[in-house]
C-alpha cells in the first residue's frame, strides 16, 4: 500500500481518474472586458482580459497582429508560507507558458497593432494552479469577445505511488512520482500546454496524456456550462441549448 | 497606477455637471452625500491565510489576508511584534493599473491603512513577543485590490480590520534551548477597539464620503479620517492637490464620528456570522 | 509630572506653544532655477526647484497644465543610524503629501507642458521634517519665479503628557501620544496638508490645528523675512516693506 | 532576447519556401529533418572553476561552469544539498540580446535545463549534506551564452552535464566545533544517470530537430524531452504559440529516446577524454 | 548624470575660444591653468554623523558625512574594519542630474574617492578590529553633492578626508559574552597622512587644474593624481574619451605634488579650526 | 628576500620585465560584427563588437558622431568564489574606463546618429584582466571595420616587494605594493588608461609607466600578427607583410 493512495483510493477520496470539485464562474469583474473565476481543489484563481487595445511603448505593436501579454501572479496568502509580492522566477516562467498555451487559439491578425492583456491572480493555490489557469484564462478571453478558434482547457495527470493519477492535489504533485500539466484546444485536438516533471515510461506517458486529455474533457464542459450561465440564462428556469 | 487619460473639454462638462447636482445634494448614482454604497463583508475566504476578509463596497473588491509568521523584533523596539500592512493595486483591477512594483498611489494606500489600525491600538504588539529583543511574532496583512471604483481606502482598511479580527494563530511555546514549538492550538491575535476610516472627497464646495471613480476623476481634495470605538480620533490624511477649509475639516471629523460607528457595526455583524 | 513635560517646560526648554529656534534663507543653490535652506531645531534641509521645464518623457505632459513633481530624500548621514540612499516607503510617501501640500496654490494652468521639479533633502532630521521642507520649498518656488497665489506654510502640533503642544521634537515625536503635521496657504486660510497619527478627541484635535495655525503664521513671518532679505535689501540699513 | 525585428512579407515567402522543402524531406543547410548539427563538447576549459564545459551545436556555443559552495539548505529539505541552474544570454552572442537582468527567455531556459538535470536525479542531493538542516554544499551551474544559432536549451543541457560530469570537489570534514575544514583532496559529484535534452521544433506540418536561428525564426512549436540512460522520459516542455498533435508529442517521445541515446555517447565520450 | 543637451556649433566655437584663451595661459575666469578656484572647507556641521564636512570648491558644493556602525569583517580580511565610500550626485544639484540609483559618473566618483584615501593608508583599517573574524567597526562616508559646477572629485575628496579628520567615534568595548558595549567616552579615528588628489583637465595642448563646468564640457581628457604627505603619488585615474602624452602625464604628476601640499595646509586649517 | 620575488624571479617563474603567456584571437564569434579572443596569464577573455548600427532610445543619438557604449562583464564562473551576475559597481566603473581607454583612437564623426557597443565577458579572471580586455577589444573593433586612428593596447607594471615590475598576476596585485594599468595608442604615443592603486616615488612612477609601455609594445606585436593570421594568411606557406 502507498502512502497516497490505498485501495485505489486517494487521500482526499478520489479516485484516480477523479477530477476535485470544480466551480467556473464568467464574467465577475467590472473594469475588466472579460473576467472569470475558477475553484478547483483549494485553488481560486481569478482572471482578467484587457483588450484588444492601444499598445504602449508604440514600438512593441506589430503590423499583422496582437500582441498577447500575460501575467500568472500570486497573492502574498495565497500560499502556505508568505510569499513575497515581487514576481518570482517560477511565476515568470509560468505567465510565459501560459500565454504560449492560449495564443494558439486566439485569431490574433484580426486584432493589427493591438495588445491583449492577461491577468491571472492565484488568491489561493493548490497543485495545479497553472493549468486551472489557462481553463479560466480561456473564458475571460471569451468573455471579452476576443475572437478565438476553439477554447483551451486544461488539466495535469501524473505519477502517485507508482499509479498514473488525474489532477494531482498539492500533496499528490510534491510527494508524488512527476506530474504533466497539459493543455488543449478541445474541439480541433491540438495540444497547447505539455510539461513534464519525473520519470516516466513512454506507455506512463501516453497514458498520463490520454488521462489528462479525458480531464481537460471533462473541465470544457463545464467551461461551456459557465459561457450558458453568463450569456444565455435569460430567465431563471428557461436551460438553453 | 497611471492616471486616466482625460478628454480635456469632457472632463471639464462632467465636473460643471456633478458640482451642479452636489449643490442640489444629489449624486450621479442617487446617493445623499452623505451615504456610502452598499458594504459586503465575507470574512475567512482564504483558508490558506491566518484571516482573510473580502470587502466590497460598491464594485471596489477587494481581498485582505493575514500571515503570521516568526521574526526578529526591530532592534528599536525588542519588546514588540511586527504589523506589516502591503496593499497592491493588481493590473486586473483597472485598465489604468500596470504590473510592477507599489507606485505613490499604493505605498500611501499601505500606509494611510497601516497607521489606522497602529496608531488605534487594535492590535496589542507587546502580547506578540515570543523571546524578547530575539523572536516574535510577525503579523503581514497583505490586500489585493481586484477591481478599482473609488474609495480603495476604506474599502482597504474595513478589509484589514475584518482579517485581522478573524486571525487565528498557532499556539507557540519557546522550548528551553530557544526553539519555538508550534502546538495544534489555535488562539485569536490580541486585539482591542476596531479603528474605522471614513473618507470624504471635496468636489467645488461639498463635501461627499465615499467617493466612486467617477467622483474621485473630478475630486480637488481628499481626506480620510480614523475613529476608534468611542469616536475619539486615531488618524487622519489629506490627500490630492486642493485644499479645505477649517470648517469643512470639522464638519468631516464630526461626521466621521458618526458614520464610522455606523460602518463598525456592519463589521462586527460580518465577522460575528463567521465567529 | 510627565517626563515630557515638567511645569509648563518641555525637555528642550520650550513652553508647550513655542516654536524652536529656526533659520530660513532663499537663494542658496547656484544652478537650481530657486532654491532655500531651513534650519528648524535639530534640522536641516535644503529645497531647490528646477523649471518650469520640457517634461521627459514627452506622454506624461498635460496639454493644459505643468505636472508637478517632487522628491524628499534623506541624505545617509542625517539621522540617528545610517539611512540607505534608496528610497524609502516612508519618503515615497511624504513626497507626495509634500507635493500635494504645495501644488494648490502653485498656477498650473500658466505652465502647459511643462514641468516643475522640487527637490528636498534633509541634510539632518529632526521632528517634523516634512512641515519644514514645505515651509522651505514654498520660498524655493517663490524663488524660482513661480506663479503663486499664496505661499504655504506647515507646522505640526500633538499631544505630549497628555498636553496639546506646538511643533513636536524628535522625541515628543516618538514618545508623545500623537502628531498631527498641518500645511496652510497662511492668506487664503486654506489647509493643504493634515496628516494625524495617534488619538485625539474631537476638543483635542480642534485644539491641535488651532496652534498648528498660529505655529504657521509665526513661520510664514519668518517666510516673508526671508524673501526681503534675499529680493529688497538693496542697502544695509533700509528695511523695506 | 528581444524578438527579431522582421519584414513581414520577406518571413512569409521564408516560410513557405522553408516548409515546401521539409515536405520533402530537406533542410536549408542540407540536414535531415531528424539531423543534429555536428555537437563539440570540449570539458575542463575554466580551471577555476569546479567543473566546465564548452558545447559547441553548430554555430551555438554556450560555456558552463561549476562553482561548489557551502550554504544553508532550504528550510523545506534540511537533508538536501543545493543546485543551481543559472543561463545569461549574453549580449555579446546576438545583435538581439541586451544586457540586463534575464528575460522571460532566459529564465525559461535556465527552469527547463535545471528541471531536466533535477528529475533526472541525475545528482543525489542528499549526498551533498554537510550538517543535516545546517549546512550542506552548493552546486552552482552558470551558463554564459556566447554565440546563438538556435537550439539553446539542448546546447545549455548538454553543457551543463558534462560541467557535472567533470565537476571535482575537495573533501570537507564537519570539525567537532561544526566548523568546516577543507582537504587538499577532490573528489568528482555524486552523479548516476545523464539526463539528454531532446528539442524539436514544428514548421508547418514537419517535426525536426535541432532548429537553428533560421529554422527558429519560422518555427510555429517548439517541445522539449529529455530522457535518462535507458530511455524513460524525465522532463519536456512545450513553447511557442503554436500547437502540436497528439501524434506528433508521441513521435517526439520516441525520437527523444534513440537520438538522446545518440548524445549521451557523444558526452561521454567528451568527458572520457578529459577523464 | 545625462550629459548635457548641446548646441553644437556653439560648443564648437566656445572650445575654440577657451582654447585660443588658454594658449595664452588665461582662462574664462581670470585664473591660471594652475590655479585653483577658492576651497572653503565647513568641518562638524551635521551634529548626528560621527563627522562632517562641507566643502564649497568655487561653485561646486558638497556635504560629507561619516557614520560609524559595527559589522562584520569581508571574508577575505578578517582582521580589517571596513571603509566605504558612497557619493550620490544629488538632482537638487544640476538640471542634468536626475533621481535614481547611482549611474556610472558616480560610481566613478565614489570609487576614485574611496581608493585615494585607501591606498594612501590614512586610515589604519587594522585598528576597528572589535572581535577579529567577527565584529569590525564598519566607517561609512555618504557625500551628497549640492551644486554642481565642476571637478567633483577633488570637492569630494576634500570633503571625505576632512570629515574623516573631524571624526569621533564612541570607545567600544567587547564584553565577556562577545555583545559589544558603547562607552560615553569618545575618541577620534586612528588616521596618519592626508591624501590630497589634484585633478587636471587638458582642453586642446593645455593642461589645466579645478576644471569648472563650463570647461569640463569642452575639455578632452581628464586626470586626477592623489599624493600623501611628503609627496609620493597613491592613487590615479585617467578619464575621458581623449588621451594624454607621456610629457603631460610627467608634468601632471610633478604639479599634483605641489598643489597637493598647498591644499593640504588648507584642510589641516580648516580641521584645526574645529579642534 | 621577499616573498613575490626572489633572486629576480617571480612566484610563477618570470623576469620582472616579462609578460606572462599569452595568445590573441580575431575572429571568434559567427554572430557580431567584429570579435576576438585573448588570454593573458590565466585571464580568458571573449570580446564582440556589434555596430555601427541604429540606437535605441533615438534621443541618445549625435548628431555629429556615434555613441560608443562598452560593457566589462565577469562570468559566475570566472572568479575564485562565484560572482553573482549582475554587474557590481567594479565591473561598472571599469567598464568606463575601457571604454574611454577605447574612444580616442575611434573615428567617430564618420558615424554620426549610430551607436557602437563593445561587449567583453572575462571567461577566467586573472590579474591585469582590464588591460587584456582592452587589448583584445582593439582588435575586436578592427575586426568589425571601425575606422579608428590606431589600435589601442594596454598592460600593468607595478611594485611588488619593492621593485617595479611588469605585467602583475592575481597574488601580485593583492599581496603587492602598488598596480597601475596603461593603454596607449601605439603609434601615436597618446596614453588612453592611467590608474593607480598604491603609492610610488615620482620615480617609480616614470619607471611604471616605461615598463608598462614596454610591455606594450610587446602585445602589439602580437595584435598585428592576430590580425595578419586573421585577414592575410591566404595560403598556409605565405606570411604577409
Amino acid at each position: 500500500m502507498g502512502k497516497l493512495i490505498n485501495n485505489g483510493i486517494r487521500l482526499d477520496g478520489r479516485r484516480v481518474d477523479e477530477l476535485r470539485p470544480y466551480k467556473l464562474e464568467v464574467g465577475v469583474l467590472k473594469n475588466a472586458d472579460g473576467s472569470a473565476y475558477i475553484e478547483l481543489g483549494k485553488n481560486k484563481i481569478i482572471v482578467a482580459v484587457y483588450g484588444p487595445k492601444e499598445v504602449h511603448p508604440k514600438h512593441i505593436a506589430l503590423p499583422d497582429r496582437c500582441v498577447i501579454r500575460c501575467r500568472y501572479h500570486m497573492s502574498p496568502f495565497s500560499t502556505d508560507v508568505r510569499k513575497t509580492p515581487a514576481p518570482s522566477r517560477r511565476e515568470i516562467e509560468i505567465s510565459k507558458v501560459i500565454r504560449e498555451a492560449l495564443e494558439p487559439t486566439i485569431l490574433v491578425e484580426e486584432y493589427p497593432r493591438t495588445a491583449i492583456d492577461i491577468f491571472l491572480e492565484v488568491l489561493q493555490s493548490d497543485g495545479g494552479s497553472r493549468c486551472a489557469g489557462i481553463t479560466a484564462a480561456a473564458l475571460a478571453l471569451a468573455d471579452a469577445g476576443i475572437s478565438m478558434c476553439d477554447l483551451v482547457v486544461a488539466c495535469a495527470a501524473g505519477k502517485v505511488d507508482g499509479t498514473m493519477v488525474l489532477d494531482l492535489s498539492d500533496i499528490e504533485d510534491k510527494e508524488g512520482e512527476a506530474d504533466m500539466p497539459v493543455a488543449v484546444m478541445p474541439n480541433l485536438g491540438i495540444i497547447t500546454l505539455l510539461q513534464l516533471d519525473g520519470i516516466l515510461t513512454h506507455e506512463e506517458f501516453k497514458q498520463g496524456i490520454d488521462l489528462a486529455l479525458e480531464g481537460c474533457r471533462r473541465l470544457h464542459e463545464a467551461q461551456r456550462k459557465a459561457l450558458m450561465d453568463r450569456y444565455f440564462k435569460t430567465a431563471p428556469n428557461q436551460e438553453v441549448e | 497606477m497611471a492616471a486616466a487619460k482625460k478628454s480635456f473639454i469632457m472632463e471639464h462638462l462632467r465636473k460643471a455637471h456633478m458640482i451642479e447636482l452636489l449643490a442640489k445634494g444629489r449624486r450621479l448614482d442617487g446617493r445623499e452625500l452623505l451615504d456610502y454604497r452598499p458594504i459586503e463583508i465575507k470574512c475567512n475566504i482564504i483558508q490558506k491565510a491566518n484571516g482573510s476578509a473580502q470587502v466590497n463596497l460598491g464594485n471596489t473588491q477587494v481581498i485582505a489576508g493575514v500571515k503570521i509568521e516568526v521574526g526578529a523584533p526591530f532592534p528599536d523596539t525588542p519588546d514588540k511584534g511586527l504589523l506589516v500592512v502591503n496593499a497592491e493595486i493588481l493590473p486586473l483591477a483597472s485598465p489604468y493599473a500596470e504590473p510592477g512594483p507599489p507606485d505613490e498611489e499604493a505605498i500611501e494606500l499601505s500606509r494611510v491603512v497601516d497607521r489606522g489600525v497602529r496608531e488605534s491600538g487594535m492590535i496589542d504588539l507587546s502580547k506578540l513577543v515570543l523571546i524578547p529583543g530575539q523572536k516574535v511574532r510577525a503579523v503581514f496583512v497583505d490586500v489585493s485590490v481586484l477591481n478599482v471604483d473609488g474609495n480603495l481606502i476604506d474599502a482597504t482598511s474595513y478589509a484589514v480590520v475584518s482579517a485581522l479580527m478573524t486571525t487565528k494563530m498557532p499556539v507557540l511555546e519557546v522550548s528551553e534551548g530557544g526553539g519555538i514549538v508550534e502546538k495544534a492550538e489555535y488562539i485569536p491575535l490580541p486585539f482591542s477597539t476596531i479603528p474605522v476610516s471614513v473618507t470624504f472627497a471635496r468636489i467645488g464646495d461639498s463635501l461627499i464620503v465615499d467617493p466612486d471613480s467617477e467622483e474621485e476623476s473630478v475630486m480637488d481634495a481628499r481626506i480620510t479620517l480614523t475613529t476608534v470605538e468611542g469616536g475619539h480620533l486615531c488618524a487622519g490624511q489629506k490627500g490630492l492637490a486642493g485644499g479645505l477649509t477649517y470648517e469643512q475639516i470639522m464638519f468631516a471629523a464630526e461626521t466621521a464620528k458618526i458614520k464610522g460607528q455606523e460602518i463598525r457595526e456592519v463589521i462586527k455583524k460580518a465577522v460575528a456570522s463567521v465567529g
